[in-house]
């Protein structure tokens, strides 16, 4: 049998669905079991992807076209690059992670929770894997629903509000950006006698493009409007504000899949459609995206530095690590965009592995305040040591792979801009420091009375626990020492984004911002590290009990 | 002044804006029905009145039969009306509609 | 108590019928055709009960109010060459249309019946509103050019049932459909449940 | 009239006959819901069946498209409508004995009046005549007053019945002014002549004349008032909240689906030649349509009214569609309405179908409250409930979503203002999605202040829900035929393909 006749895309896409229809119908207790199944059946599939993908060749693989609404040329289409494979099997791989790592903490309307959980995955694969800007558009709507759900339904104390902002934030992005597919689909449509053949359709579309098909004002307007989608999904500086609060209510494994693929999004988003499709707004627009991308990898990284609530510091260190991304593909520079893409994959490794960190000493403590924490090493040292090396991922160290997509992603700005790489650099010492900081205050020195108080239901990591984080701590050491395991994979992607992008007319950075920038770094750590010193240590009342 | 289009079609204008006024400004739900009865009949003036001076004899009855119609729609639109406020006033004791807030927030 | 209400509005209008003669009378003598003639007093007649309908406190009297208005209008009906209609709106409106409103009034009047407020808080921006629409319209009617016939067409009973059963004889038929309707709906509602609030 | 008009005219005919047939039976077996539904069911049905026949027979020209006298027409459009009012009073007529046997009301007198107001909406569809156009409006509208009384005894539900009936006649009223006042210039009441009329006086150097303007003013005045468009909503949210829910699941659908299609019928095809001169009405009332709705929506605690009022702003969106064609012929703004029509009939009458089935135990309100742990006392009905507010929000791959879709895709093809009218219009569905949410946030993240016990529901509505739900799904997934029939039932007026 011919391989390329098997629509492996479509199975991964919706194998998960198959799995959330059946835990509808079967009984509560085997929901579980039949999600995890279901997650690890998918994932073993989407290695197939992987093995399957011939780097090295032009284009999209494993193509699965079929006509969906041919009045407007809206074709159900499905095709992986590089890019795609590699965030499809991050998906997968997080999901069965997710559910497996929410069997203890979820305990109430399990069956809902598998079932949202597993739409959810079939929301992120599908838009990794759209072809065809409607349909991408229809996955991307998709994913906000579970997601919704799950923080608002099992999330802490204060979801519903953090839930709300969460939808309304994206709702509001990506409707803009529903308006700017169709007027490009109509721009398309207009340009070739009325005929809707391929308005939709993503690689005619972008050879349209390449041609300069698309008149400036329709390319301004659209890459706006994609730009805010993506921009709120990444989530950039100032568009930022709901990810800490959507971080702090959602349940672990919600965000686990918030940080390590639902912020992917808008940066696949950004390489996969906004650059290709609108290269001279992306280019007009880059240096402004620089610039704020240097102001959330700022930004997050000083906020962090002051949470005094675990889950927070990790979503704003999210901020920082995605400000990384967006600089990665905005400098448009071959190592730039690697290092992007690279990290794009290491963030959702790493943070992943630290929220799921949290989440367990949460389960333990039913608290994430860090002043409380304290002394852990004694209690718990496997979990010490595990967190200790994740920590150690996401502060950079050479030698994980945290470390190489920064380094690729400033030898990139580098070439554009010395100063601004200059900035990012700053920032990386920053970033170890607040990860340091914190992790130090948690794991070493005295027990806490606060944790002493918990006596006996401090138990060190679960065997189940381990397991989730196995996965990711091996991949993070493996792209440590190889990365190019992974650049070799969207070689390809880079190459082709690359391409569309016109060489001839290097970035222009406004110089006097990145000055600017540099400043006020330099007085807001200097302030911040005295208020640090200078400032009455709080005192936490202990709040007892589970938040929900 | 009996033989100008204009003359009717102002009549009709002004019993129209009569009813009007009594729909906004009466507070009796009957008052209310009755200034609409006004506003129909004020139509139905206009309406006989360009058939009178219509470009043919079809047109002018074309005219009256229209207007024969408003007339049984109005008097189907009586009926329905006047049901219900016999409804209303059998659950509220009164026929003002400004007292009918029952649901205003 | 009925009655005695309705004897002072049967004065009245006979003393209406007598100014109405009168007046024509005066107006022929000033000079107008009768035709002119009666056009201004059916109109001033219509226009006068009309006010009256929308102003007056009690309400029974703004339903009698109402049937003289719509007799008027039957006389103009009458001037313009429509019989037919005039009489449709005698037996229609002053026979069933409006008979049925004084039921329904006299059905829902209370004793303490508040006439202290006849009119909502809005009823002058409500008259402003009117007159507005009223200017609009009639300026509007002058300015335009209707391209009215010279001449007026006499409808007779013979031109009106050719095209009533000719061109509208769908209208017609659903005018029964749109009765039945109103008559069921209508008496569903009105008619007093047992057990239901009398 | 002949035999072969009666033949033309035969969904309609078959339309009026249901209603006296649901009439009679409960002569013959009074209160026997079942009987009775049955009935309506059978009938309408037939009607259904008949409206297919006729369509495909007129439309391979077996069967004249005219009759009576031209009075009256079939075409695409026509049977596109019908079908969907059919369908909206079949569902109806299902969610109703639920609602009213609990409350003592008759469900023969629920059933006949609906299908007489369906008859009305048949016959606006159908009208090729100013004067039936206006019988068939009143014959839409009138039973709906009724209907919105229908619970006799409820303080609320007459008092919502004695708003709409006044306002509702108010509005006829001036809509009539406007009517006589085309009919005057034109000198006909058929809409062929009328347009054939007035593209001389609009291609003519003659301005649009003052008593034209009037009459066109007053027109536009008397159908915003039918679909409820801002400024002259007032009468919506009383009406909706005090009828019986199944009745205002009708009154948000029908009637205001039944005014688009007078729109359709006198505005595109009798004053399509005009549209110059009404479409910057129609973008002003679209934009503060959707935009108060929405926001007066944000601020309602009882579901029904924010439903209400949320049905505004869906008005608002169906009018950009109309505003899209008239802004550019070429595009096929008329077509995305119909499609958006249908879609919110289904997503709209499923979501009152919910709210009246919370309300089979007498007493419960529409609050906000009542669907406090809905989620976990009637998870089905829950999960019904949240499909719908999706699709109400616009979130594929629903129906609602594609609806939305296509209004914006017709308004960025037509370009201009309308292009801002589609942001404005997404800027609104983003604001809709709060307070529709809110209601999902009670279902699903707010436990009920007592347990109460599940309700049993019947049969009838279970159907009905399944029926719309799917319908919601399907139209979501599956568009294409109802795409081409909305856009061959919009060239059917508009005489030109759309591009």
């Amino acid at each position: 049998m011919d391989v390329n006749s098997i629509p492996i895309l479509t199975i991964v896409t919706f194998l998960p669905l198959i799995g959330a229809l059946i835990i509808a119908v079967a009984p509560p207790s085997a929901a579980r079991a039949t999600a995890l199944a279901f997650a690890l059946l998918t994932f073993v599939i989407s290695l197939f992807l992987l093995v399957g993908y011939l780097p090295g060749r032009p284009g999209f693989q494993f193509v699965e076209t079929a006509d969906w609404i041919p009045a407007f040329g809206i074709q159900y289409k499905l095709g992986a690059d590089g890019l795609s494979v590699s965030l499809v099997v991050l998906t997968t791989l997080l999901s069965w992670i997710a559910i497996l790592a929410s069997f203890k903490p979820i305990q109430t309307r399990i069956k809902e929770y598998m079932i949202s959980f597993l739409i959810l995955e079939v929301g992120m694969i599908g838009v990794f894997l759209a072809l065809d800007t409607f349909l991408f558009y229809i996955f991307w709507e998709i994913v906000l629903v579970p997601m919704y759900l799950i923080i608002g339904i099992w999330g802490g104390a204060n979801r519903i509000y953090a839930t709300m902002k969460f939808v309304l934030y994206t709702l509001v992005g990506s409707l803009l950006m529903l308006v700017a597919i169709l007027a490009t689909a109509f721009a398309y449509q207009s340009g070739h006698d009325g005929a809707w053949v391929g308005a939709f359709d993503f690689e005619t579309l972008k050879a349209y493009a390449g041609t300069g098909g698309f008149a400036d004002g329709l390319q301004i307007l659209a890459f706006l409007a994609f730009f805010l989608a993506f921009a709120i999904k990444v989530p950039m500086f100032p568009f930022h504000t709901w990810l800490p609060d959507a971080h702090t209510e959602a349940p672990t494994a919600g965000s686990v899949i918030l940080a390590a693929v639902l912020l992917k999004l808008g940066a696949y988003g950004f390489i996969r459609f906004a650059l290709p499709l609108y290269p001279s707004a992306a280019e007009t627009f880059a240096p402004v995206i620089i610039v704020l991308s240097l102001i959330a990898i700022i930004y997050g990284a000083i906020v962090a530095l002051v949470q005094p609530d675990l889950k927070r510091l990790v979503a704003y260190s999210s901020v920082s690590h995605m400000g990384f991304v967006t600089l990665g593909i905005f400098v448009f520079t071959e190592q730039g965009l690697q290092g992007a893409i690279l990290q794009m994959i290491n963030h959702g490794l790493i943070t992943g592995a630290l929220f799921l960190l949290v989440g367990v000493i949460y389960e333990r403590t039913h608290d994430r305040t860090i002043a409380k924490m304290g002394g852990l090493s004694a209690k718990m040292p496997v979990y010490v040591a595990v967190f200790g090396f994740f920590v150690f991922a996401s502060a950079g160290l050479p030698g994980l792979s945290g470390f190489v997509g920064e380094f690729l992603v400033l030898v990139g700005t580098f070439e554009v801009d010395p100063y601004a790489a200059a900035v990012a650099t700053f920032v990386m010492v920053l970033a170890a420091s607040y990860l340091l900081y914190m992790y130090g205050r948690v794991a070493f020195g005295e027990l806490s009375d606060f944790l002493a108080g918990l006596g006996d239901h401090l138990t060190d990591m679960t065997p189940v626990e381990i397991l989730t984080l196995v996965p990711l701590g091996t991949l993070v050491v493996i792209f440590g020492i190889q990365p190019g395991l992974l650049l070799d994979l969207f070689q390809g992607t880079v190459v082709e984004t690359l391409a569309v992008v016109d060489p001839a007319s290097p970035i222009e950075i406004p110089q006097a911002a990145v000055i600017g920038l540099l400043a006020i770094v330099l007085i807001l750590v200097l302030a911040r590290v005295g208020w640090a010193i200078l400032r009455p240590r709080p005192t936490f009342e202990p709040e007892g009990g589970a938040a929900h | 002044m009996s033989g100008s289009l204009d003359a009717y079609l102002i009549l009709a204008g002004l019993l129209f804006a009569i009813g009007s006024f009594g729909f906004l400004a009466r507070r009796n739900a009957i008052s209310m029905l009755m200034s609409i009865e006004l506003m129909l009949n004020a139509v139905n003036l206009s309406i006989v009145a360009f058939g009178a001076f219509g470009t043919d004899a079809a047109m002018a009855a074309q005219g009256s039969v229209v207007a024969l119609m408003v007339i049984a729609v109005a008097a189907a639109e009586a009926t329905v009306g006047l049901a219900i406020v016999i409804a209303i006033y059998r659950n509220k004791r009164t026929p003002l509609v400004d007292e009918y807030d029952a649901m205003s927030q | 108590m009925v009655m005695h209400r309705l004897v002072p509005i049967i004065l009245g209008l006979a003393v209406i019928g007598v100014v109405t003669a009168v007046a024509a009378a005066m107006l022929v003598f000033l000079g107008q055709n009768w035709a002119d003639a009666l056009f201004w007093i059916f109109a001033a007649v219509m226009i006068g009960s009309g006010l009256m309908v929308v102003t007056m406190r009690d309400i029974i009297r703004c339903g009698l109010a109402m049937i003289v208005c719509f007799g008027a209008l039957a006389g103009i009906y009458v001037i313009l060459g429509a019989t037919l209609l005039a009489a449709a709106q005698v037996i229609v409106y002053i026979g069933a249309i409006s008979v049925l409103i004084l039921f329904a009034i006299m059905l829902t009047q209370t004793k303490d019946a508040p006439s202290r407020l006849v009119f909502q808080t809005q009823a002058v921006p409500a008259a402003i509103a009117s007159i507005v629409i009223a200017i609009i319209i009639a300026l509007a009617v002058v300015a335009t050019d209707w391209g009215e016939a010279a001449q007026r067409f006499r409808i007779t009973a013979d031109a009106l049932s050719k095209v009533l059963f000719e061109s509208y004889v769908l209208p017609f038929e659903v005018i029964s459909v749109l009765l039945l309707a109103a008559v069921i709906g209508g008496v569903y509602l009105a008619k007093r449940e047992p057990g239901g609030p009398s | 009239m002949s035999w072969q008009d009666i033949v033309t005219a035969s969904p309609f005919v078959v339309g009026v006959l249901t209603a006296a047939a649901i009439l009679i039976v409960d002569l013959i077996r009074p209160g026997k819901t079942p009987v009775a539904v049955l009935t309506a069911l059978v009938g309408l049905a037939i009607t259904g069946l008949l409206t297919v026949v006729v369509g495909a027979s007129v439309a391979a020209g077996d069967t004249p498209s005219t009759a009576f006298g031209g009075s009256y027409q079939v075409d695409a459009l026509t049977t596109f409508l019908d079908l969907l009012f059919v369908a909206v009073i079949a569902m109806t007529i299902l969610f109703g004995p639920d609602y009213f046997l609990p409350r003592g009301l008759p469900i023969a007198e629920f059933a006949a009046i609906l299908v007489f107001a369906m008859t009305g909406a048949m016959l606006i569809s159908a009208a090729a005549d100013l004067l039936v156009l206006f019988i068939g409006l009143e014959l839409m509208v009138l039973p709906g007053y009724l209907l919105a009384g229908f619970h006799k005894s409820d303080s609320y539900s007459t008092e919502g019945a004695i708003k709409y009936f006044l306002l509702g006649s108010f509005s006829s009223a001036i809509f009539l002014f406007g009517l006589a006042y085309v009919w005057g210039l034109t000198g006909s009441l058929r809409f062929n002549v009328i347009a054939e009329h007035l593209t001389t006086m609009a291609t003519g150097a003659v301005a649009l004349s003052p008593g034209l303007a009037i009459g066109l003013a007053f027109l536009t005045t008397g159908v915003a008032f039918k679909i409820a468009a801002v400024p002259f909503h007032y009468w919506t949210p009383d009406a909706y909240q005090g009828s019986p829910t199944p009745v205002t699941g009708y009154l948000s659908v029908l009637p205001k689906i039944g005014a688009f299609a007078l729109i359709l019928r006198l505005f595109v095809e009798a004053l399509g030649p005009l549209a110059d001169w009404w479409l910057p009405v129609v973008i002003v009332l679209a934009t503060i349509t959707m935009t108060l709705g929405n926001l007066v929506a944000l601020t309602q605690d009882n579901v029904k009214r924010m439903l209400a009022y949320s049905s505004i702003a869906h008005t608002g969106y169906m009018l950009v569609g109309l505003a899209a064609w008239a802004q550019d012929p070429g595009v096929d703004g008329i077509g995305a309405l119909l499609f958006y029509g249908v879609a919110y009939a289904f997503m709209n009458l499923g979501a009152f179908a919910v709210i009246a089935a919370l309300q089979k135990r007498t007493g419960v309100t529409s609050s906000l409250g009542t669907f406090a742990g809905l989620g976990r006392r009637e998870p089905i009905m829950a999960i019904l409930m949240t499909l719908f507010l999706l699709s109400l929000i616009g979130i594929p791959p629903t129906a609602g979503f594609l609806a939305k879709a296509g209004i914006i895709l017709a308004a960025v093809e037509a370009g201009g203002p309308l292009t801002i009218l589609a942001v404005i219009m997404v800027v609104n569905a983003a604001v809709a999605a709060f307070y529709y949410l809110r209601v999902v946030v009670y279902m699903f993240m707010r436990d009920a202040p007592s347990e109460m016990p599940a309700l049993r529901h019947g049969g009838l509505l279970w159907g009905g829900l399944a029926a719309a739900a799917a319908l919601t799904i399907l139209l979501g997934l599956f568009p294409t035929g109802l795409l081409e029939a909305a856009s061959e039932a919009a060239q059917s007026i508009v005489g030109q393909p759309p591009t």
